[in-house]
């Protein structure tokens, strides 16, 4: 469905970024501060040109269209919402112009899309008088409702607090299965863009690093620069001396006093506890394990621990 | 204040002076303000060339400001007279009637006003008066001739319909002397007589200005080919920079004294004393008249030659307490007839 | 709530030198506006009372005839046509700059900050030159006899010298706007056009009727332009003036300004309302660099916006040209010759007055910043009871016309303990006080924006309210108190009318120089004083936009 | 050390709200939006003035003394850092006004917190330039510095993305610990206030629900406000019909055709798995189960499944 080739700007921005995106996919872009996720994103909008390189929404060509000739609409990351226009307006606003209805016409439409995001009974609230979550979904229903193949997301949950975040989280994905558009978000949360993606695009310095399924970025991730940003490692070197990867989660902890292992920092997160290890002699990095539910209860700073580790446990990263 | 410089410069050409002179202590006697500052208002055009000789002469040094009478005796009022100005110098002399009967001003009857016709001045000596100012035509050349038009010399003449929309006069309401030539040519014509007149003027005008000094601007400008208009140095020094001509009417010729006058609250009253009759004798009216070319007041000194088309015998016999009496009804009078 | 803990607070501690400097400050504030607006505002307003020196409503019961009804019509028509006039090309300018390169709108800007320092009446005397009925273009090039003195006139003048201040608070207003809206308008697919109609226009609304109101207050008090260029058609405060200056009538026409107050503060309602809305949508703005953006205006409207900028700039620069050709030329029979005959006028007594006005200018642009924005600062922040109403008593002097404000300094302070006629002070403070409102609004709305807590945070870290004011309010808002820095030097700098009636011999300053001039018909050397005034303000402007950006990049 | 009785504002606010901190511990007030955390904190900060009630530190009453003579510092929210200042300006402000040092002294004095925060070498640095992370341990050092006995710290962590929000958080808890200056600490984050709390205070609606240890917390709570609040819970009824909460992460399940359960979503979130259940018969609540590491790879949306419940895994919550 979209096949966008070589983009290159100054010497930052995106270099040969190329994907294919099928109908209805949840993408996400996943990659550090500065990394070209947003100028991706502008590039497909239409926001900004690209110097090389072709952009395609089924098979015709949509390199140089103005934005506003795209069947793509973009989710801003502080919503940019229309200040002077109503709840209900500014959703109609997309189906107006993008749909071209009569402004009467366009209401009605929109009045769907109120319905859509749960704000039912928000219609004529001003936008500033909406909470940040509320606002989120204005400027979903908005850019859902303008009917584009394409939707973009740049972080859009990124300003909320944690909860707000993780029952939009919900949202977004419930949204998405239902209406079947095509959706590229935008994040550096790993958890949202595991949670939420069918593919997710790592990406560093402008280049795509590893395009893949959540759990294959999890589970098979081409190099130690994706292991670590997708999840948390730990280098450990086995009786041969080889070193490999291990995530927290995969180590379990034996009390041994014999061991070279001790506790120095217990975090209690409730359903899970998080631990760092320093091995005696200090020679080796601290490793950080992840116990779960009660299991972590057993455990004080200052304890020494043997570490359980399964055979299949190694992560398995990518020829570098 | 000023800044140290003058008063040393000042000072230099004193000593000089002293050198030259054998009798000393007579010097100093005939300079008892030495260094006295005195402030003006001033309403008199050009008057500012004469300052330097004055204060050469006397040792008074002058600071002034220009600012028209109206608006003087509008700050006078808002001040209740209390001002911190020395010295009235010029403008209208209708201001100076108020000035007098508002207490604002020093009574001074100058030795100088022997010399000067009582009518030009206050018998009492709350003013007296520097100069006339005889009122006329100027007249853009060019655009007479370039419209075809003839050269007005008359009163009447401006009542003609060939100079529809190229006559401009100032409102009298505004202009004090505007208002001398209204109430000037009431007193000569009789009132009947002079309204008709005006009337027939009035088609011929285009807008009324806000300033006395406005109509000469705006025909040397070559806005408008006849303005009326108070002729002195100003309208003579247009004649060199621009095609036009001071005419004045060959019969009724108003005119207007430029007062002179102390405020009551100077507190420097003996110094200002010095400067009125130092301006009002004929050494000092020379001096004046070669700063600023008008019919000065004392008897003993002859019109200025630029005057010369001007007929002496013609200046409309004026009585000025009138024309301050009839000044509400006759602006009323005026308002009506041009619709206001 | 948060007074009562204030009130608490200074209870408490009220023997701590900071909290005595606070309370001399707040009660510094409140008794200067008092004294230096209140108290002589009243004081000129009493005079229409008196009636050859009885009380009496003698002068308003001859204000209200027909003469003056259609007096105060032709007022409010004159000031609307040009308030709009102003407001549209404004809008134009504003539009333009903002879709342009940062250089190409920084131009703009300066050369705004240029044509703001304009006098007043030195641009009517060019337009009479050049387009009057004998104007050397008008007549001199296309041979055309034009008529300007009427309401057209005026309309067109008026509506000329409005357009710097208004162009540059749109420029301001536009740059408040969250340029991502653009962009997620385009993206929803509205062409630019639409967007223009759609985004644009509607979050320029607040800023449009402050412009419109704020120009409305400023014309209907004019009365230079409409006597220069009104021709028969008269206005209220022409009339007013009039008789002050003229007929020496002052218990009059102070009456007569009251009838100038009721369309002024209506108008001045509507401005503070507007205001308020623009605060409440600023709070949310967030500026992003138009540089990356691919937004273009649409042709038409690029074509239309571009014109009015080249018109404008046009008539400028053949106004400011027309001024420096003026100042350099002497007329010998109706050719002009090369002379420098009129910077003879530059006497000791002018560069004096020269000096002391630029002395006079800074003094009481740094201190109705001061004032300005310690009255916001006490109003806002600190919730100051009674600081509402000093701030409307702060705005008086903007919608009274000027010559009033003047007399009323004269009416007020000739005698008595407090007497300054014919002093510098009385120049400075009646500047000073004339235009707090700047200062005042600029702080407001900068105040709107500028995070509470920051304050807090300095108290709880040790710094008293006057430490804090001192070491973090006034820094974090130094680009504020630039900026009304430089409209209150500005307009104290060229402003006349109020000033007319303050100066003696001893303090004279540039702009009644230049305003005897003009009277005089002294082209020549009034376009002398005018080039140097403009000069020098546009240096001395300049200077603080250095400051500015200086202080801009660092922050950055 | 402090004892802050009785407190009201209007209707809203904070309500006799009372409690004793120990010098150098670590305090969370956890609740939602609208509790009246903020309000607590300013009440001890100073910055508004309670309508009832005292508070001590020391023994010494200050509950009138204005912001600038209580031994307190806040960090706000959004730092409130002053943009005009350095970062070594802005750590000196404090030393000079609170400690009343000469300039050049503070100026000495906060170089030792810049290097505590690690921050050395961003002295000179603009506080525009810095990362919403480094901004924050500037407001921190800035707090520090004063020498204050009680920092306050309102919802430091909440504008912060995920990966900058844990690596901070475990950098104030070092700092506390070597400090041992007295936190109270503001959020809504749950996570947050269990990993670095020594004591949680929850509140509600202006009063405290209970006061304790994050094990304590998590494992008693004491309604189910508070159980449901900090960490989730699932309301099931055991074979008698009795109603039981039990936390995601205690139940285990087994695949089971028979079984009226179902997965309707799945969470990848890397390290664990989020599943929600719903009963074939739609009756009863949906349940949600928290998977660990590989453990909720092999479960896919729409397989039925049996819970395994340990017997104590049922979570006691206090009388209501
Ligand atoms: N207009 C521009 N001119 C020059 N460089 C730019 C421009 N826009 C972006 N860049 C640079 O391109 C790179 C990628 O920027 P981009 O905004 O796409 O990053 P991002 O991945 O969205 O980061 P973040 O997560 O912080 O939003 C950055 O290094 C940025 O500095
Ligand atoms: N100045 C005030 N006047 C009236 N009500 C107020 C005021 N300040 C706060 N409130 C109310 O008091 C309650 C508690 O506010 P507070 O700011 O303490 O909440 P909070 O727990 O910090 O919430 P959040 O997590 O959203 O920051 C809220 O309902 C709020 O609306
Ligand atoms: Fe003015
Ligand atoms: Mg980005
Ligand atoms: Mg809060």
């Amino acid at each position: 469905m979209k096949n966008m080739t070589k983009i290159y700007e100054e010497n930052k921005g995106v270099r040969d970024f190329s994907l294919e995106v099928e109908k209805g996919e949840f993408i996400s872009l996943l990659g550090p501060s500065g990394c070209g996720k947003t100028t991706t994103l502008n590039l497909i909008g239409g926001f900004i040109i690209p110097d090389r390189g072709h952009i395609f929404i089924n098979e015709k060509e949509i390199t140089l269209l103005p934005p506003e000739k795209r069947p793509v609409s973009t989710v801003f990351q502080n919503y940019a919402l229309f200040p002077h226009l109503s709840v209900l307006e500014n959703i109609a606003f997309g189906v107006r112009y993008f749909k071209k209805f009569q402004k009467r016409k366009a209401l009605v439409h929109a009045k769907e899309f109120v319905d859509l995001v749960g704000l039912k009974g928000y219609e004529d609230v001003n936008i500033g008088n909406l909470s940040g979550g509320q606002q989120q979904r204005v400027a979903l229903a908005r850019s859902i409702a303008t009917g584009a193949e394409v939707l973009l997301l740049d972080e859009p949950l990124s300003n909320l607090d944690a909860s707000l975040r993780g029952s939009l989280r919900r949202e977004l994905k419930e949204l998405q299965r239902r209406t079947r558009v095509t959706m590229i978000f935008v994040t550096h949360d790993q958890g949202e863009a595991l949670s939420l993606s069918d593919r997710i695009v790592v990406m560093d310095h402008g280049r795509i690093v590893q395009v893949g399924r959540p759990s294959e970025i999890y589970d098979f991730p081409k190099s130690s620069y994706v292991a670590n940003f997708v999840g948390k490692t730990n280098k450990l070197t086995d009786k041969r001396g080889a070193a490999f990867f291990i995530r927290p989660e995969e180590i379990r902890l034996k009390k041994n006093e014999q061991s070279p292992y001790r506790i120095v920092e217990k975090m209690f997160l409730g359903h899970q506890t998080e631990l760092i290890l320093s091995e005696m002699s200090g020679e080796k990095d601290r490793v950080e394990v992840l116990l779960f539910g009660k299991e972590g209860r057993g455990y004080e700073v200052g304890d020494r621990v043997e570490l359980l580790l399964n055979t299949d446990a190694k992560l398995k990263v990518g020829t570098e | 204040g000023d800044n140290g410089e003058e008063d040393v410069s000042v000072n230099e050409e004193v000593t000089e002076a002293e050198g030259n002179d054998v009798e000393e202590m007579d010097e100093e006697q005939e300079r008892p303000f030495e260094g006295t500052v005195l402030e003006l208002s001033v309403a008199y055009g050009g008057a500012d060339g004469s300052f330097e000789a004055f204060t050469e002469e006397t040792g008074i040094e002058i600071e002034w400001v220009s600012l028209s009478t109206g608006a003087k005796l509008s700050q006078l009022q808002a001040e209740e007279g209390e001002t911190t100005t020395d010295v009235w110098f010029g403008g209208g002399v209708d201001s100076y009637f108020a000035a007098r009967d508002l207490g604002y001003l020093y009574q001074y009857r100058s030795p100088e006003f022997d010399n000067i016709d009582e009518k030009y001045l206050d018998p009492e000596g709350y003013f007296g008066a520097l100069s006339l100012v005889p009122f006329g035509f100027i007249v853009n050349e060019e655009l007479i001739e370039e419209l075809g038009l003839d050269m007005p010399e008359t009163w009447e003449d401006l009542a003609d319909s060939q100079y529809d929309g190229e006559i401009i006069m100032a409102d009298p309401s505004i202009s004090g002397g505007q208002y001398a030539i209204l109430s000037g040519l009431i007193q000569v014509m009789g009132e009947d007589a002079a309204w008709e007149y005006w009337e027939a003027v009035n088609e011929n005008v285009d807008y009324y200005a806000q300033s006395g000094g406005e109509p000469q601007q705006k025909v040397a400008a070559g806005e408008f080919a006849i303005g009326l208009t108070a002729i002195h140095g100003q309208t003579f020094g247009l004649m060199e920079t621009a095609p036009v001509v001071g005419i004045f009417p060959s019969e009724n010729i108003p005119w207007i004294p430029a007062p002179i006058a102390i405020f009551e609250n100077s507190e420097n009253k003996e110094a200002a004393k010095v400067l009125v009759d130092w301006y009002l004798s004929e050494h000092g009216q020379d001096i004046l008249m070669e700063a600023d070319a008008r019919i000065m007041a004392n008897r003993k000194v002859a019109p200025p030659e630029e005057m010369g088309t001007l007929n002496m015998d013609q200046l409309i016999d004026f009585d000025l307490e009138r024309m301050g009496r009839e000044r509400e009804e006759i602006l009323g009078s005026w308002k009506e007839l041009i619709g206001e | 709530m948060n007074r009562g803990y204030a009130k608490r607070r200074g209870e408490r501690s009220s023997l701590s030198f900071s909290v005595f400097f606070d309370k001399i400050l707040i009660a510094g504030i409140a008794g200067t506006l008092f004294l230096f607006i209140l108290y002589p505002v009243a004081g000129v307003l009493m005079r229409s009372l008196k009636w050859n020196g009885e009380w009496s409503l003698y002068h308003y019961r001859n204000l209200m005839t027909l003469r003056n009804l259609e007096l105060i019509r032709n007022s409010v028509f004159v000031a609307t046509f040009s308030s709009i006039n102003a407001t549209l090309l404004a809008f134009c300018i504003g539009v333009f700059a903002h879709f342009k390169k940062r250089f190409v709108r920084n131009a703009i800007y300066r050369s705004l900050m240029m044509t703001m320092i304009s006098p007043p009446f030195i641009s009517a005397i060019a337009l009479l030159t050049l387009f009057g009925r004998r104007g050397l273009i008008s007549y001199g090039v296309f041979g055309v006899t034009l008529n300007p003195y009427g309401w057209h006139g005026i309309v067109i003048l008026q509506s000329l010298s409005g357009v710097s201040l208004s162009a540059i608070m749109m420029m301001t207003g536009l740059s408040q706007i969250d340029s991502r809206l653009f962009l997620a308008a385009r993206d929803l697919g509205a062409n630019p056009w639409s967007t223009l109609k759609e985004v644009v226009l509607p979050s320029m609304v607040p800023t449009v009727l402050s412009v419109f109101f704020l120009q409305f207050t400023m014309n209907i008090s004019d009365f230079t332009t409409p006597i220069i260029i009104g021709g028969r058609y008269r206005v209220l405060a022409t009339e007013a003036y009039l008789r002050v200056y003229a007929q020496a009538n002052l218990n009059g026409a102070a009456a007569m300004t009251v009838l100038l107050l009721p369309p002024a503060i209506v108008a001045f309602y509507f401005y503070r309302r507007n205001m308020k809305r623009v605060h409440t949508l600023s709070e949310r703005a967030k500026i992003l660099e138009m540089e990356s953006l691919n937004f273009k205006l649409p042709k038409g409207v690029q074509m239309l916006t571009g014109g009015v900028v080249a018109v404008f700039f046009l008539i400028n620069a053949v106004q400011y040209g027309n001024l420096f050709f003026t100042a350099f030329t002497r007329n010998v029979s109706g050719t002009p010759v090369f002379t420098l005959d009129h910077f003879a006028v530059f006497q000791s007594r002018h560069v004096d007055a020269l000096i002391r006005t630029i002395y006079m200018a800074v003094a009481a642009a740094l201190l109705s910043t001061m004032i300005g924005v310690l009255l916001s600062y006490y109003h806002r922040r600190r919730q100051m009871k009674g600081f509402g109403v000093l701030e409307f008593v702060g705005s008086i002097p903007y919608i009274i016309p000027g010559i009033f404000f003047g007399l009323a300094y004269v009416v007020v302070f000739h005698r008595g303990p407090i007497s300054l006629t014919g002093t510098l002070i009385i120049l400075i403070l009646n500047c000073t006080f004339r235009h707090i409102s700047v200062g005042n609004k600029a702080a407001n709305a900068a105040f709107e924006t500028l995070d509470h807590k920051i304050e807090w945070a300095s108290y709880d870290l040790g710094a008293s309210k006057i430490g804090s004011l001192l070491k973090v309010t006034f820094p974090i808002l130094r680009p504020t108190l630039l900026v009304s820095f430089i409209n209150s030097f500005t307009a104290s700098m060229t402003t006349v009318g109020p000033l007319l009636f303050l100066v003696s011999p001893r303090n004279l300053v540039t702009s009644v120089l230049m305003f005897n001039e003009v009277n005089s018909g002294r082209y020549g050397q009034s376009a002398v004083i005018g080039s140097a005034l403009i000069l020098i303000t546009f240096s001395v402007n300049l200077m603080a936009i250095r400051l500015l950006s200086a202080q801009r990049r660092r922050g950055k």
